[in-house]
């Protein structure tokens, strides 16, 4: 049956290797060993123990594991072996723009003048530190034409938070803060939720057949209870908003503002900036567009942009620059204040700046041109053996479905799984919410032609297996360190930590 | 470009299939006054060696990271073992995205489940989620939590001996976010938060009260007895720790009756670096959990009954419940809850209470000596971890004086607490030399003659 | 098939986990574009073609691959995770030594201060680099009771060389250089070669019935032709030589001196120093004993110690201390001269020098008493399934053999290989010589209890597949990356370098 | 210990299991006299803090690494992409040993091929093998080996102009085995092998030449010449490289009639670290490839035919052949033959060349300015790659103060050529920035008034 399947396998990242060998390792947990340690700590000083009140103290913290340093690192290297990451395989999830990470990227943020820095450093010891943040956000003020920049959210849905709040003092300070926020229906999850922390309620605008939003649409949902529309450019179905102008222009006839998600900016550098479509307030996602690594779900870095309007408003404290010093300023009374600790992920600004420096502005031009390019060459490729959700060109991404799928029984998720085994990762699947069962394609700039042509040999391969053999489809992954996993039943019944297992305890 | 690996042939191949004649066709749905004017001027792009050289340079002008830091305050220097970068460096850790496709992304996964495991032993509560942001944006999370669990409840009350970063962030996350007020609870004269005043003030209408543990001037606060008053009028108790090893040797906050605990996670295998990447830890009772912020992981089994792990209960979230989810929360610290997991597991059950151990015990140390100094005094007599206020008249002499010598010596508490005069934060852990500890208490010596 | 191997498969490290995906790579070569680039190097300065002569020029190197930095980042760690290695799982292999390299080791050959220093750096700008040489040397001869040490050989080869040089010299210097040198049959084949190209005939001495060479056989050989005796103690099947002072005695009662391979002194420190059975000359391969990483073949260490006869001959320049400033001196006038370029392999000194720090005297002590520990606990485990080459106890690595398992038409290169699906690296097979069918076991002492114990457990599953099911192992491994490779017609038809595939030529 | 798991309940178990009574009982083969004297006076075990403390302030100690280095000599400062290192720290390379076990050493394996195959490229010879130590043992083995293929004759020429280590090595590898004399061949004016006299004294008796390419003055020979007299006479051509970013520029060796051309491989790729590690380069023609010394990996098949790799030709090597090998050398410089792999990858065929071109073309550059100050001289015309010798009166002066001013001036020739009086050797490669050059040129200017 393995090998049945093997034989179906076209070529590829798994072509030409025996099914391979995957080590196991359990939870730390249970490699745990009372007097085993991994970092030999200098023994407690002499009357440490009595320092603080007994009654203070817990006992050691039960449960910890205890393991040698030789145990750490094995079992965490097994764990790492287990992942798919882009260093390793094509990994097209749209929306996520899984780019190349530099390495040089990573040399940077831990130079020790960087690394051992601490935040409340006096700032004439910290001016490299500062000229870092200037800098990055100057570039990023030159790519996206908005005026001014704050890096301090953490990540791109706190950049919405940060924004989406400053839409609100603004209008609290020219009169009321309004009821209402109107959100595409393709929108990002977090958008509607960083509106609805803000207190706004939020409005469904829906897109036309084409895919896009129409100015007529906001007209007719647009009034002066409406703060701002906060729309994503290229939206979510990879698709140029070519309303986008005159959008904005009845948006704020009515008094609002708009909010551009700019997780997408990795489509428009030195292609169109946001600021002349209109956009009062946007944020960047470093981790996408600027090449900080994901991380497997994080640090991100997602630094909010905005027009003069707006600046004001900005977070504290601020870079200011005088006389080629600079320093930290909370000298602005209409601040939303902070929404968080200290000056942002400023390792990944670090990084942010190195990739910037590294492409300069030919560099990240030729990126967007180079996604856009890969991101069509694989619709073009693709629109004969699955559903194209929206006809045309697209920009950095495309959005197909499962829709000619279905009568063979097979749904976007057999092929998302059937791919994991071809040895790519999977598209984005289910999002956005529009399509149904929507496979989103992104694959940046940085994958060879090569690569991009055996994934789409895999995608027609899949397609083809669907009409032929769906069950190959169904059963997969069978390669994979595990197969497919319970999800339904581990939401019904969350096991969420590390128990000692009855028998042993 | 070196990161980009198009040729010219690859190009025209691409751009033949798809049917157009050039790049520039491909962008004809961007009007064209937008394209006409999105010129970059910017500098063309730098060599690797270029690159490298500026940013070296720029972090050669960070004189202060080269410095002996006293300075905690919400960023502890402290020492991580090699191990830990290590397994950072693993491509396969740090580029991967959130674990969307658990088959191949059960690296990321488990080690996501041993970190909400070793968080939820660490506050000494049931379950812990996948991270937050920080210490500052977990705590207003929880403070939203609270508002969600006690949702008739239109108050919150929080010390004013949380550290302030994370009071204004909880103001800055709540305004607007319903009617919530949040009411400040003043500081006793032992660096603690006012009992008194709280058993007056907590009421039917606090969802909350937040207590810092240890509090910002590294006060060990007593948790047990707010919660007992607090719990009398089923009100919340959060507590909120910027300096996670005191988690190692203090009772844990579950322990003492907190229903949601948060943290700063940075002290634990992560580099200050400025004040981020950090990591917020998140925790509370299985009651609570169908509120709780953030990503979960969760065991499950495969077909063929293999344990593995998922991405679990997000109908809490926004991608699924949008406006409706318990946070807005989505990309959160993913690789620093790994460094953080490495560390604690390198350290272990025994590591983690011997550097706690050494931490407090120098700190007392340094306290008895600068407090024996004349016209310096420690003003809390409240048990302190490895943090403590010091006061005194020619302080900021001193400290600049110590500044001077290599030292950054401590925090100016001025900025936020006037009400103090000149008192600085002095901070101790277990990577200060014998050496730079009599440095800094010379400094201050000489300052104070 | 592959299916009911699974089942066969008992606990450790594979269990618990699918096949696994094992991504394919070809050689780089074949991922080559024309006009691709890894590093963007600055573009050669106006006019620098002309600089040199056109006909000393060549054009660019044919061949030679042209790829982006991603893609050299991808081709290589997916070549990784081909190996195993200690960091990944046990990695018995004797002779070898692989124990756990500590991660801090890295850091500090990495240092600035090590890293950019030039080899010929003045001295007094080179202290610390001196210093750490010294410490490393004097550490050395405690452990060894050795008298005087260079760190300048490569490896333990090199280090053998350097050793045999001096003999000679010292013979020379004493009369003449002698014809002969004895080396026991069981040796490492470094012994034989070295001494040969030093102009030595070897004289091969048989052990007893006990594996050990007898004083009495040195005996009957020396003469005062023979220069020296070349001696592994413990030898390469485990065994301390008991007689091995007697042995000393014989040979420098002909004026002939001992060389004692020191490949196995993770066995021996705190335990007995080699000076003090009587050896003169003694390489240590700090990428054995003293952590520094075997890199898939080096770089190693070779230092070579020596008792005061021989001080004079040792390679040139040595760190000379005085008043607490160390220098280089070259002024030895009998010195062999050297045996490479600066100062050795000076990174594997710094990474020697903060494992000899780590755990100081008694945690040296305690590495061999748990090295030893380990050893015999899995000799006395496999005694009664495996025949044991040498009853008894062992010191820190065991031999057994496949004679119980020739009649089933079972050889040690199929446990080898059915062990590598077990998930663990094979140990050293068919050496030493002397033991037909050789399994050579070394777990060292930074393997834990459990994994042994896997060990075991999967040693003792083999020999019950080899009596049962044979043809599992002849079949083994068919879940590595590739399956059993054709070694004996890639020796008839070397191929050794990749060349462009006829058809695309 | 932290990197050794034994627990006080395993080492029981395990003794137990044993049959011994204590860890003691274990070593009972070993004479006890031998036993009570091995104590180790060495201090007790430090924590990687104090490690780490204790190597870093040996480091700081190495001042000439802070230097702007105009030294090469045999070590090259380079720039070295940060994806280098990020392949050296894969646990799965460096963790590895001797791919013996090819089914799980593939990835070692494929690029040990991948190495062989660069490097062949790069000398423009058929074969290469797995690494030598260095190039100076490469050198010493190149001569061994020529000595075997022209076995019956007994003279080795090598140039005055090869690294003075090599030289050195050469010797010391050469007493005792066998019966082969060593002759010099001395310097022309130009700073090239005298062609004269090679064409006088290669003869019949000579096995093999020995010429440095380019020479230890940067010098590049005139091989093609050389090989033409000697391939006459039946002798073999060695070439012996020690600066490997040449061969990105210059004529291969092979190219140029060389038999056997080896190499240091330091430039790409690799630190200069004190002189070490670092690599060997070997490659010679096909011919001869069983008497060539090293491992060699080779292309096979598997059972089912997949492309794999193998270690290959062990019949030549020491664990086989033993004292008929071709060589003693086991362990090699794998690690660092997979750093200067990567380099060169990364590299690829344009950007080495783009490098070498860059390095001659400021070396050539600098050579001119000084060259120009009254009392200095750049004595040898030939062309030279990236190293250049330079002569004066007062040059020590002149080096010294540049050394004051954080400049690693070159090296001295005096110690090993006191013919040139006082001379010195200076290199300059693509890390050399403008600033420090001029303050090179500045210091050498001052000193010369
Ligand atoms: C369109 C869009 N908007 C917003 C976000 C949120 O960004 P982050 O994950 O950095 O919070 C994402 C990320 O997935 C996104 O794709
Ligand atoms: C007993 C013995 N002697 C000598 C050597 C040679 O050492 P190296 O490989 O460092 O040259 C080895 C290494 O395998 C060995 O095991």
């Amino acid at each position: 049956m393995q090998e049945q399947e093997d034989e179906q396998t076209p070529s590829g990242p798994i072509a030409g290797k025996q099914a391979g060998l995957i080590l196991d390792e359990p939870p730390i947990f249970e490699r745990s060993r009372a007097g085993r340690i991994g970092v030999w700590t200098a023994a407690a000083p002499a009357g440490a123990e009595s320092v603080l009140p007994a009654e203070l103290l817990r006992d050691s913290v039960d449960g910890l594991p205890e393991v040698s340093e030789p145990e750490v690192l094995r079992h965490f290297l097994r764990l790492s072996q287990w992942n798919y990451g882009t260093a390793t395989t094509f990994y097209p999830l749209g929306s996520c723009t899984m780019k190349y990470n530099p390495v040089v990227n990573e040399v940077a943020a831990r130079l020790a003048g960087f690394a051992n820095l601490h935040p409340f450093a006096d700032d004439d010891a910290a001016q490299g530190a500062l000229a870092t943040i200037w800098e990055v956000e100057r570039i990023l003020a030159e790519v996206t034409g908005m005026d001014a920049v704050s890096l301090q959210p953490a990540a791109g849905a706190q950049g919405e938070l940060a924004g989406m709040k400053m839409v609100r003092a603004y209008h609290v300070d020219h009169g009321r803060a309004r009821r209402k926020v109107l959100i595409p229906a393709s929108a990002h999850g977090t958008n509607p939720a960083s509106a609805a922390l803000c207190g706004y309620t939020t409005v469904q605008i829906e897109g036309n057949r084409l895919g896009l939003i129409e100015a007529e649409a906001v007209r007719r949902a647009m009034d002066d209870d409406v703060a701002a529309l906060m729309i994503t450019n290229p939206n979510t179905l990879g698709l140029f908003e070519r309303e986008i102008v005159q959008i904005a222009e009845v948006v704020h006839s009515k008094g609002g503002l708009v909010y551009l998600d700019g997780a997408n900016l990795n489509a428009l550098m030195g292609i169109a900036k946001p600021a002349h479509m209109g956009a009062d307030v946007m944020q960047i996602n470093l981790h996408k567009t600027f090449s900080t690594p994901h991380g497997g779900g994080g640090p991100g870095s997602g630094p909010v942009a905005v027009r003069q309007i707006l600046e004001p408003y900005l977070p504290t404290p601020r870079v200011v620059c005088r006389d080629k010093t600079y320093a930290w300023s909370s000298d602005f009374p209409k601040t939303i204040g902070r929404v968080r600790s200290f000056h942002g992920n400023f390792g990944m600004h670090v990084r942010a700046l190195a990739y910037m420096l590294a492409l300069g502005g030919d560099g990240l031009k030729l990126a967007t041109q180079m996604a856009v390019l890969s991101a069509n060459y694989i619709r073009k490729s693709l629109e004969d053996e699955y559903h194209l959700a929206y006809p045309g060109l697209c920009m950095h991404e495309c959005v197909l479905s499962d829709k000619r799928l279905e009568e063979y029984g097979i749904k976007t998720l057999d092929v998302a799984k059937r791919l994991l085994e071809y040895g790519f990762y999977a598209p984005t699947i289910y999002f956005p919410l529009v399509v149904s069962g929507a496979i989103m394609i992104e694959p940046t700039e940085t994958e060879s032609k090569e690569t991009i042509d055996e994934f789409i040999a895999a995608m027609r391969a899949i397609a083809r297996e669907a009409r032929e053999t769906p069950d190959v489809l169904h059963d997969a992954p069978r390669r994979t360190p595990v197969g497919r996993l319970d999800e339904a039943r581990a939401a019904r019944r969350p096991v969420l930590r590390w128990t000692k297992p009855e028998t042993n305890a | 470009m070196r990161f980009i690996p198009h040729t010219a042939d690859d190009v025209r191949a691409m751009l033949d299939h798809i049917g157009v004649a050039d790049i520039d066709d491909l962008f004809e749905n961007v009007p064209i006054e937008l394209r006409r004017s999105a010129t970059l001027a910017l500098a063309p792009g730098r060599t690797e060696l270029e690159v490298r050289r500026h940013l070296e340079s720029l972090a050669a002008k960070n004189s202060a990271a080269a410095a002996a830091c006293f300075a905690g305050a919400g960023a502890y220097p402290h020492f991580v073992p090699a191990v830990v970068d290590q397994i950072l460096q693993r491509a396969e850790f740090y580029s991967a995205y959130t674990p969307y496709q658990p088959e191949v992304s059960q690296g990321t996964l488990q080690a996501i489940f041993e970190f909400q495991t070793i968080v939820s032993m660490l506050l000494g509560l049931d379950v812990a989620n996948a991270s937050m942001y920080d210490g500052a944006s977990a705590t207003a999370e929880a403070v939203l939590m609270a508002a969600r669990v006690r949702n008739k409840r239109r108050r919150v009350i929080v010390s004013r001996a949380v550290h302030p970063h994370y009071r204004e962030t909880i103001t800055t996350y709540l305004e607007g976010a319903g009617l919530i007020d949040v009411v400040e609870a003043p500081i006793d004269a032992q660096g603690r938060t006012d009992g008194a005043w709280l058993a007056q003030n907590i009421d039917e209408q606090t969802a909350a009260v937040v207590l810092g543990y240890p509090n910002f001037f590294g006060v060990i606060e007593d948790v047990a007895a707010v919660a007992a008053i607090a719990h009398a009028r089923e009100a919340l108790v959060i507590t909120a720790t910027s300096e996670a090893v005191a988690l190692g040797l203090l009772k844990s906050p579950g322990e003492l009756g907190a229903d949601i605990a948060v943290a700063e996670g940075q002290s634990l295998g992560i580099p200050m670096s400025y004040g981020g990447p950090g990591v917020g830890l998140f925790a509370t009772r299985s009651e609570y959990v169908r509120m709780m912020p953030g990503r979960l992981v969760g065991e499950a089994n495969d077909t063929a009954g293999r344990r593995g792990y998922v991405l679990t209960l997000a109908t809490r979230e926004q991608h699924i419940r949008r406006e409706k989810a318990t946070s807005n929360i989505c990309t959160n610290q993913g690789l620093m809850s790994l460094a953080f997991t490495v560390h604690v597991c390198a350290l272990g059950k025994q590591g983690i209470r011997n550097v706690a151990l050494a931490n407090t015990a120098a700190a007392h140390r340094l306290a008895q000596r600068l407090g024996s100094i004349k016209g310096l005094e420690v003003p809390f007599q409240a048990p302190f971890f490895n943090e403590f206020v010091i006061r005194g008249k020619r302080l900021d002499a001193a400290r600049a004086a110590a500044q001077k010598s290599g030292l950054l010596a401590g925090i100016s508490l001025s900025r936020w607490y006037p009400e103090f005069g000149d008192a600085a934060l002095l901070c101790v852990t277990e990577v200060h030399e014998d050496s730079a500890i009599d440095a800094l208490v010379r400094a201050f010596e000489t300052a104070a003659k």
